[in-house]
């Protein structure tokens, strides 16, 4: 399907040539190099409702991501590991093209890159996450919450994730299993996003690059400098090289961006 | 309401849980202009409440069949993210999401000039994202922020309020322990200028002189959080200019 | 949202003015005084396979109310209570407006206004539903099928609900737990709902009055006067005044049809 | 059909457990136009069953895709209610309600002159009240009451009946018990002038013979219980007139 | 409601006097007499993964049954037999006129037949399919997934799902339940479909004869000339000598189909 | 990927444990035109995997709000069918066939002339009739064949085709077993005449240098399946003329 509910609107021809005019003297709509990310800033704790919690802000897109823990019953054929669930919403106060009712494609495939990220990075311990073996086990739920959409909701969303789970404690003793202790992360794999406009491709798009571009590849990468997912979006194509730098850069990107998921601390102490 | 328990809500000091008076609300704070995409936006905390509203509209209502000839249709969507609460909320409106939105759309329409714009909607999104106890009245009362910084001509603020019955005393802004375990909740919405009712509901059980005193309560409240509705609204036209 | 499902096609202006002018005058379409409900008729039992039934005649509203009773387990905060749940369909057999399909919202607001007069007016002792705590307790289900819409459903279901629950008996021997017994209705809350006409405020409003009417408003009081429950509707305003006349009024008709309600008994002995 | 039980369905004088013979049908008793919005309505009790029907239209059909340009289209919407049976029902239509849905529609439109209505409906809504077998052939028989005095012009009336066997005998009109133990069940539909067959079903285990008797005793009550209908519709329009 | 979604498109006036102009003649678009079926090809053991399927082509019409057989509850009023569940999806790679989307009233209609057939001829001994009574029992699957359609789906499904039954193991080893053993099949229901155009009643409608059949007959007989199940439909009609005449030919035609049905074997060994 | 064991994957002589080598596809054989009423249509069978496909159009798009007015939109729908894994799929889509759909529409967009026709819709019907992991890469294969059988203009075939790592190796087009029990899979589609990339995919543990041994594999593959591709369509129209 094409990706129309990511599009606002028609942008004018004219917005076209401009991002390509500037992108031929190397630049962008807001000045930024084309491996350069915008201001990024991680609140964590923000929610003290859930058991973990993060808002992130990059540039002017904003995902709250939110980690809930429950008990429930493992997968058969996972007696012996919690559960990871992952959500997102497009709530539609988030942009005029998002609109209410059950997630769409968009608000899936953001779901599902997200939860591979994580999942297939092993950013939790899932072995550690069970309280009786084939019986009960943790269930951790992380939801993304899009609250202002201005590009690029992968990144967005997965440092959401990482950042809600670093931040996250299993409620132990509320089920009087002991003391509270916090989520067993292990790995921090973290996702950095392209976009290929013309024969351009600049990091973390925002909403009106999203909209001229042709393709879309989302690299996730960990503290190794290992891969953990990768994701190719919209009818563009690239090539075999394009690919090749992408996730070189993808490596330099995430490594910077790792750091300020780890540093930041705001609300609860950790 | 009501379930049964040993909690005290009041002490002997005749102070709730949280320290207030019975008659005084928690605190709140309230920002305008909060999201870039939408046409208006706010935000509040009220108490332990976090909730943000944005406006869209008016806009060509869609689907068309729904667009009524003569005026904007107003559609309020109460919403609570899943990690808002103790236990996790499942995504999507539940039958209470429902009925919540449905009132407060129509408490909302009550000071709009819906036939300035028929054919339209205007439509406004209010997402819980940490609860605790007056989410609706919250949420009224920051949509109304949301609908100024919209532009969205308005006969009046609206200012949700509510107030309830707690170990038999009539207090201001229950929390959720006393939304838990208290004996009646009345949530308003008020035009704090007229002071006209546009919202009104009521659960529990009280006495008709209970009653009146708790809507007197709430009225009365409802001037404060108005006086601050303008302070925000003031706030953030002040830096514009 | 508009009350557009509620209002049967446009009434011309010309209705509007006819009832405004007889209200100047002190009366109503049908005759009635402002304070004057219509021509009230329960028939109890009249579903035999539900373990209660009421058929409620309000003018010519017609609503069926039926009562089964089945077993389930208890929620979890709530292990020595029984479950009550009520769902109202507006079946479109009713009304050109209504239409095939999931409740919508008027369909959803009026089972949780019926509702709420029920739960927060104690009407049933859930207590004593409980066959084994926190394991085993019976579930009320409270079906409101509407027949016939003429105005005034949440009245109308509102009387069903609790004549259906006065009809009730719980079905035990069925279940080899005993023999049958009475469902243990303790209190009596009756919903009264009153529509504001220009500046008129007119007791059950027919049809023709609510599609004029500015707001609505329902007040649910019980045997003692005490009020369980309120209700108010539509976007236009109430005063403060007008709040304290309708639910002053709403004591007394009540009253009136608590009697109907308590007295009628038709089809199943009891 | 079917399951096995040592319940005897037929005793030793050849009588039935309610006391009827092989070829009698349970007590019928119609009305006609028993709603005040419905185009045009009826309210049928046979045996246990209580169903009440209303009819709308011809009205534009709605949404716009489902209009034929040459035709009505006939839909009929077969509901239970939640209380109508022993186990609560859910709300909304199951997989049984959607098939007799359809055959209950292709039946009726059998008799309706749709071509004279291009482009509307005509929505039959047949709501069971109480329910205690044969629903169907009740539904059919009183939507074709409901259809009469919604004033839809129709080349005949249509009458719904049903035969079966039980004990190995075949029996007019199954009740509960008998179709819940019995081996087979025919409902069918009828134009009672010509005695065209309108619907027809069958599930059980039944020879050719066995069935061919069925469908001659549900064909011979067909006409007994279309004098009924013209009775109900006479009561109506005689005491309007 | 109307059949719209099996009429392929207007079918011309034209095609329409053409069709009944050659029954005149006593013959057929294709050259079929009226009481012929067209050619028959049943493929069982058609996936491997299942524990019994059937590919049917009856003409260019094509359908794929497969058999999944799990463990479950029984239900509660039949605690000593295992459980049949029928479902069929008008897939949209089949045909124009099929939407995506959850099944339709054609669909269900399709697989309420198709069990009704299997269910009331008692193809599976259900009480042969018990684990542990009232508690652990298997549950047959039946899925028919239409690939191809052209004309008459009830007998071509139908076919496929006894075929898929009689091919079908129940997979005891999987569970340590013991050897997989054959899906106790007794009886061997089969449906013959008729339509009725103008006067004429064929056997086996192709899609272009379904088109502009007024009215249509399903009967399925067993291997001992009983009768199980029936289902007229479309919104003509049929005299009673008509029914006795189609479920004559049923028979016959039903004892035909049943051979090839028993005898066909591809794939996996029986 | 990734559930731990024990099972190895890869044996003493290096051998996969269906035989193969690592850099060795299965057995594939393709087949157009296999359908009667599609516009194009074509079946595969890739290993374990039988999977048929269909096109409809370039046809009206509906619901209308969907047209674009510059390009026809290219709708894959991939299915997976109740009885062809292991344990019985639910009939309708899950969120992993959503994804799966939406990855393979845009890929197949890459190489369609979509321009052409405007306002149309081109509808692609992938159904899994029996699964043994790969299904999106040999799905596009020969979905790519049936928008060829439709004559639908692409500037290229478009070939799928996946490695990943098991054992510790990279390794060509991962089965069933290895799927579950690998440790990464890089499931990707190429345009093999220019070697664009239209679809990439990747989940598991790789670094840098493993990664791209992978897509290396998966390149080169590509093109002896695009020969496959070839014949099977050259099979089909010299049959034809």
């Amino acid at each position: 399907m094409s990706n129309s509910k990511f599009t606002a609107g028609v942008i004018p021809e004219m917005m076209k040539n401009y991002i390509n005019r500037l992108a031929s003297k190397g630049t962008r709509v807001d000045g930024r190099g084309f491996d350069e990310i915008r201001a990024l800033k991680i609140t964590k704790g923000y929610v003290k409702r859930a058991e973990g919690s993060a808002l992130v802000e990059l540039g002017k897109t904003k995902v709250l991501a939110g980690v809930k823990v429950e008990i429930g019953t493992p997968f058969p054929d996972t007696p012996n590991m919690g559960i990871l669930t992952t959500n997102a919403e497009l709530a539609p106060l988030a942009s005029p093209t998002f609109e209410p009712g059950p997630p769409g494609e968009e608000a899936i495939e953001l779901a599902r890159v997200v939860d591979r990220g994580i999942r297939e990075g092993h950013a939790i311990d899932l072995e550690k996450l069970v309280i009786e073996e084939g019986e009960k086990v943790w269930i951790i739920f992380v939801d993304i919450h899009v609250l202002d959409y201005d590009g690029n909701l992968f990144d967005a969303a997965g440092y959401g994730a990482l950042a809600a789970l670093i931040d996250a404690i299993v409620p132990a003793s509320r089920y009087e299993l002991g003391d509270d202790y916090k989520l067993p992360v292990q790995h921090y794999p973290v996702p950095v996003t392209f976009a290929k406009i013309g024969n351009w491709i600049v990091a973390d798009p925002n909403l009106d690059e999203e909209s001229i571009a042709s393709a879309r590849l989302t690299v996730t990468t960990n503290e190794e400098g290992h891969i953990n997912a990768m994701q190719k979006g919209l009818s563009g194509t690239f090539t075999y090289e394009e690919v090749q730098k992408v996730i070189n850069m993808s490596m330099d990107i995430g490594a910077k961006v790792r750091e300020i998921i780890l540093g930041d601390s705001d609300g609860k102490e950790n | 309401m009501g379930i049964k328990s040993d909690i005290r809500l009041i002490d002997d000091n005749g102070l709730r849980i949280d320290g207030r008076l019975p008659n005084q609300l928690r605190p709140i704070k309230m920002e305008v202009g909060v999201l870039e995409r939408a046409d208006g936006s706010a935000y509040i905390e009220w108490g332990g409440n976090k909730i943000i509203t944005a406006v869209y509209g008016p806009r060509e209502a869609y689907p068309k069949h729904v667009q009524e000839a003569e005026k904007a249709i107003v559609r309020a969507r109460y919403s609570m993210a899943p990690f808002s609460v103790d236990e996790r909320k499942r995504p999507g409106p539940d039958r209470r999401a429902v009925e919540l939105s449905k009132v407060i759309s129509e408490a909302l329409e009550s000071v709009i000039f819906v036939e300035k714009y028929p054919r339209t909607s205007i439509d406004v999104y209010i997402e819980v994202l940490q609860a605790d106890a007056g989410t609706r009245v919250a949420g009224i009362t920051v949509a109304s922020l949301a609908l100024a910084d919209a532009g969205i001509p308005m006969r009046d603020l609206i200012v949700g309020c509510a107030a309830g019955k707690i170990d038999g005393v009539v207090v201001l802004d229950l929390n959720k322990e006393e939304d838990n375990f208290g004996e009646a909740d009345v949530p308003m919405a008020i035009l704090p200028r007229t002071k006209e009712i546009a919202l009104l509901q009521m659960d529990g059980d009280m006495s008709y002189d209970e009653l009146k005193t708790a809507m007197d309560m709430a009225m009365e409240a409802a001037q404060t959080i108005y006086k601050m509705q303008i302070e925000a609204l003031k706030k953030k036209y002040t830096e514009v200019v």
